[in-house]
């Protein structure tokens, strides 16, 4: 895979405004091969880890940039580094736990140590044994430090790019999603734990899923009756200028029940009469005066950053080969929660996470659409006209996939692929 | 002698007896779909709590589920039932290293567990395999749950979790 | 794979009385995605499922053609309809039970609503909520049906192609095979179950093997022992026009016990004196009276339609891949069995199946032969000429693989591979 | 209390061991490759018969295996040891989940199992998961099978079933 | 009648049950990574021998590993903990199988296991299945394994073997 | 795979020293069709077998060139021959258990029978059946052999090749390392047992390994504590002319303590404090009074042949794909060991295989740098250049990667890789 030219692929996109999806975007090799060099080696930020989790110098975590693993850690003089977890030497995966606290690093191959900032401190023998062997005299180690990242932070958000030209961070999110950041980042946060599912699809189509406010009020019973999100409710689909980025908000206010009961006339989904026999699943104070239920942050390439009710997560998209991803939840509170708030947060992982009551349905909605596409002639492509077609814009409603259709535009901008003639 | 704890040495046959028939019910129950019977193993405020051996391992409360009352878990079966999206399978438990000790009115128990799933199509998977940390209560002569925690070692959650483990 | 070019391969077919077949078609990628195109969504039918299931409206059941899952129902009107199980709006599987039955289908993705037909029925939102969003006011529910396919039936069994070059049904298999048919299905079927093998080997290798009696008397010691299956009893191999079709067929007569001997001189499969110390399993009652023991019928591509003593059985070999197949058998007698005639057919359900005194080692064949061609190399073909070289036609012996070339005959032509200069 | 059948309370702890141990030396017995041994754990009439877990959910008849009689399976066992062409492989039975009742003059026995297969060049296959229901005798103090049901969840069956499960 | 060998016979409940508690104690120090108390459920003298089926079968000697006396058990352990290089795991022991019978001043026991490992990621391998075949002796009233003796189905390992099994 | 024409790989070899490796050639798979090709089925001599494996006429058993498997015998003439394990008429796997005796091979499809040198004796219904059917009149049973390597054997070491071009065996291995081979092949052997591991790594990444004295006393604690192994004894690393086979030897002789010290100066790995409660393992009688403690041969392209301690084995790297190898051990004692020394041997075992205190590293070092160079880019290389640059020849330290250096010399003049421009 990994040699794969950038140019090997026969895709063209059919239509100039995203409203379709060749279905061979989810299951060409070629194109898996080129993600990795245009997407997660290239001009983009990619998400690396929360700085909560390296708070202490010396501490550090792996992580994966596309399917590559990166070494994040925090050094001696409190910044940031990360680097590929392959030694300069002959490769060897140099960092072999998930985490854990270390000044430098040293390889278990042949022992050659590197500074947590990614510099070649030492190599055994170097001047070889007994005035024999050895390293040539003109090595020098200053020429084999560990591939590194560019490496940015922002309201304790790790970002890594391996390029030179990717923009500074802020304008690569940009200011509208920078303020979403912020309200949730207000306060210091507190790690509750992290899950992990291994869902059967091509990472792309998580992103497609949570970027469709479309299907949230459709596919998820638990959203609608619930009252945690609802398309009658304040909703609104903005983007940053690239449209590669999206926030899908909704806001418990200005919904009356009859258009509730229009919209979901003749629907399986809407169950006024549903009752939970132990309903304190949902008795459970706000986190923010703001009336917000439901906040789905995509920051490009494959970062979701969420509010579910009660729950705050990160949701990291890791591709695993092309029909396979890990999606990776960091759970997290806030540092400030007293002891109700914490339970309200662990009672309310119940909605998400591999068994939540609405996650679950987001990996099935993978596995459904990955069994379903390739089945498709490769010639065929989806269709994605909710909310209109033509330019792609904000739009404040939750009748709409525009923010898929922006997704689908950065990423064929990004990947350099041509439009049908 | 830390390999030979006192461990389970101080509950009677019988005892050991009924527990492993109590154990075996539970999930027998699942494996026959029987969803509904799943909650009645509970006490009434009987806790259900599902925990990645990573998270626990880290000291990280998070829980996969988490049910502390039968109407929870009653909540959770008629969703499973009626509502959720999910792929059907078979299920099957293997379970293994039954150790009991009788704590101050309860029993405390440990035991393994290997949850295979079978697609509709007759393929078997490894689903996950972890750990029982059971405490029993005797209501009435008969068992039930005060709490059952559920290690998982298969943490990396293959899609989904649907079903109770 | 799906996106392989139909052109895309290096195959040129040795000789063209087929006597020899290059070991390639069994692991070539390339291959896979061609038969694809050419075979299973091309111009030939491809057996779906028996009437015998689908016979109450409303009711469907899910079935493949080639590796593409299709949906086949009986519509209100007593049609039967089929399609892709994949939404026509973004992809998704819409069926997500084997079988069951459904007077319409929604997708659980954005419930998007179909008939049994494959028509659209209705759409969520489609005009919006609260006057925004929706659909453009141009989309047309018309355009967007599901994929289906044409649909035909012969006595209960139930054919589907994607091609609108397909001749007529009956034309397609033939006077020669539809005679076969008539005989087994002069009478109501019953249902009596399934069975599923998961074979290690390439799809074509099943149906080398059941249109290759040559095999059948040697590999299958119970086949020769207990005079189901004998190359001296009377036997014939015919074909239909294209050659791509065949029957096998054995009557137990004109045989005599010397010329049995002289056949199996030496060798360890016939064992006159080996007794079976329960042999109520051949304490049958024949259901016909013409005294055949084995007509094994394959209809091109995929469809193997047999009789082995008093069991009668569908085994549609589904590609899984390159090098498995799922063996998926439909076992069946007749609505005015009685009771002893059912219990006979069950008991000898211990000929067939995936444990099948007869039918386990059709697999092992399969398996052994995978193992051992992709050791070979590439330009290494096996040789078929047993029943003579030259002119593929219909012969009255079983001492022939003459089927087996015409197999490749018809599969090279419908691929549209060239022969070697 | 669905959860609390009856089902194996009136057993005493003295059977249940023998029950326990005679279905280990069924295993074990497959497991050693004693195959002519198989037959010897049933009745001279009794029934073995394998079962799709699709068949049995749709009420369809047809068997994976059926052997009705001793003889026949010494028929099974002659065929594997001098005719048959199949696979060469070690097997393991993993078993748990054993509940037994009391029927009149018959045990009422339920397990499951996992069954691995290895091959020769030691890699190790999951080849099956299902359950065991089987009725048993006591003749002349000694255990056997009047009827065996293995209900086969992997019923995608990995090429092709020899020996018993 | 060879599929009813006297073997476990003449063992009493009581017994059994302790020597099932025993091998439970041993499969959960090891899944709880208590390595430092593996060698305490030897003998002083205890042989723990590892043995491929492959070389069983065939009447070769070479072991997979071959600990002859605690003293070399604490010896892998200290190994595994300061100084060997190998991927950290999650380990999971199913076990079933057990049949135990009296020999002189020793109990003779079998059973199967499927060992699985779930790496740091959450994801489980099979690791392996075999069967233990050990030699139990009864030292002031606590079991200690004179020699046990692992016979291994999986014996084309997964890259290698660090833990005892 | 198979079908990959040998033109079609991309990798051009950065620098003419091969002091440097692209890490493509750890995951590329037009490479590994292009091995199978070049080295595997080309003018190379593989190791098959042990002689002492086929002691009797009539005994065989498979193993594997490449992935190829092969079947080796001795027929009644006490010659050996050796056959790809594929039927010659269709292609069945022809010897389907691992080991055992047959004095003729029967296919189980069609029984065909072979010779023990490959030739066709017999075909069932050759003449057809009741005069009808069968082969043709032509049919010539001498044109249809099973494909058979040419064997040659030194020692009681069993060498294939499928190849009329390779070179002599004595002369392909060459006079430095035959010596070492006389050395070990003294007297009789005694086959002790036979080891599988599985690792998860390129093949070649296994030969790098055991071809570098480098890592040898920095991966394995054992080595150094305990004396097996240290840079700082008398070592020497020698190839053959093609600098394609290698021996690594060690002598317990020459050395100072202050050596050793100065050398694992701040190194966790040398412990001299460190001490076993029991010792016994190290209480063996040498079987050589040379003081040779350690000594690893390997033979191009996948034999490795070796004595660590009193512990002597073939090692044979079987790929299994692109991404896994097969190492397969054939572990062995002498004829007149007493019962003391292959005591001795059983307790050393312990050092080797897959749990073995040293050998259990070197799998996970093969899988350390799969993990490692699978995040790299495709142009990223490995730094060879312990040792020096420029000329690769033999070196009387062990403080060098030069044989590593070799073997790719080797590995690319053998694939007719280009250097780059
Ligand atoms: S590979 Fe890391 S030190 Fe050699
Ligand atoms: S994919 Fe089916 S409704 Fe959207
Ligand atoms: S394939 Fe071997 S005899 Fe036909
Ligand atoms: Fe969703
Ligand atoms: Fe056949
Ligand atoms: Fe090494």
């Amino acid at each position: 895979m990994a040699t794969q030219p950038l140019e090997n692929t026969s895709l063209e996109w059919p239509v100039s405004d995203f409203t379709r999806v060749p279905y061979q975007v989810f299951h060409d090799a070629s194109l898996y091969a080129r993600e990795k060099a245009a997407l997660f080696h290239g001009p983009h930020w990619n998400y690396l880890c929360l700085e909560a989790e390296i708070t202490q110098p010396g501490q550090y975590v792996t992580t994966y940039v596309g399917d590559t693993q990166v070494v994040v850690n925090r050094t001696e003089d409190g910044e940031v580094f990360a680097f590929i977890n392959s030694c300069a030497h002959r490769g060897a995966q140099l960092v072999r736990k998930l985490r854990g606290e270390a000044s430098s690093f040293t390889c278990a191959y042949h022992q050659w140590c590197f500074s947590n900032k990614g510099d070649l401190l030492g190599i055994p023998q170097q001047r070889g044994v007994k005035g024999k062997g050895g390293m040539p005299k003109d090595f020098d180690k200053s020429k084999h430090k560990l591939k590194t990242l560019r490496v940015a932070t922002y309201k304790g958000l790790v970002f890594g790019t391996f390029s030179q030209e990717t923009p500074p961070l802020r304008g690569y999110i940009g200011p509208a999603l920078l303020e979403q950041i912020d309200r949730i980042f207000d306060r210091p946060i507190k790690l509750l734990g992290y899950y992990r599912q291994r869902v059967p699809a091509n990472w792309k189509l998580y992103l497609e899923n949570v970027k469709d406010p479309y299907n949230a009020g459709l596919l998820h019973l638990f959203h609608v009756t619930f009252g945690i999100y609802r398309p009658t409710m304040s909703g609104r689909v903005f983007m940053d200028e690239s449209k590669g980025h999206s926030v899908l908000r909704t806001a418990d206010i200005d919904e009356s029940q009859d258009e509730v009961k229009s919209v979901y006339s003749g629907s399986e989904k809407y169950r006024p009469d549903y009752k939970l026999k132990d309903p304190s699943l949902f008795d459970v104070t706000p986190d923010y005066p703001d009336k917000v239920t439901n906040m789905i942050m995509t920051i490009f390439p494959n970062l979701m950053l969420g509010q579910v009710a009660n729950t705050f997560q990160i949701r990291h998209v890791r591709p695993k080969g092309l029909k396979e991803f890990e999606l990776f939840w960091t759970y997290f509170g806030f540092a400030d929660d007293d002891e109700d708030a914490i339970e309200g947060k662990l009672r309310q992982s119940n909605f998400v996470g591999p068994a939540g009551y609405i996650s679950l349905e987001d990996g099935e909605a993978g596995r459904l659409v990955q069994l379903g596409v390739e089945g498709r002639d490769p010639a065929d492509s989806s269709i994605v006209r909710m909310g209109d077609d033509g330019v792609i814009d904000n739009q404040d409603t939750l009748a709409t996939e525009v923010a898929v259709r922006g997704f689908w535009k950065h990423y064929a901008a990004s990947l350099g692929l041509e439009l049908a003639p | 002698m830390t390999a030979m704890p006192k461990l389970g040495a101080d509950v009677d046959a019988q005892t050991e007896r009924q527990v492993a028939r109590f154990l075996t019910q539970y999930t027998r129950c699942l494996d026959e779909d029987r969803l509904e019977d799943w909650p009645s193993f509970f006490s009434g405020n009987g806790v259900y709590r599902a925990l990645s051996r990573e998270n626990e391992a880290l000291g990280l409360p998070a829980p996969l589920m988490y049910y502390y009352s039968r109407a929870m878990m009653e909540d959770r079966v008629t969703a499973l039932r009626d509502a959720l999206t999910y792929e059907p399978v078979y299920t099957r438990h293997i379970t293994s290293g039954l150790l009991i000790e009788r704590g101050d009115d309860v029993l405390i128990s440990r035991s393994d567990f290997a949850l295979y799933q079978s697609t509709e199509e007759g393929i078997t998977r490894l689903f996950a395999v972890g750990a029982y940390q059971d405490t029993i209560t005797q209501e009435n002569d008969r068992l039930a749950f005060i709490d059952r925690r559920v290690i998982v070692d298969t943490f990396g959650i293959q899609n989904l979790i649907a079903t109770p483990l």
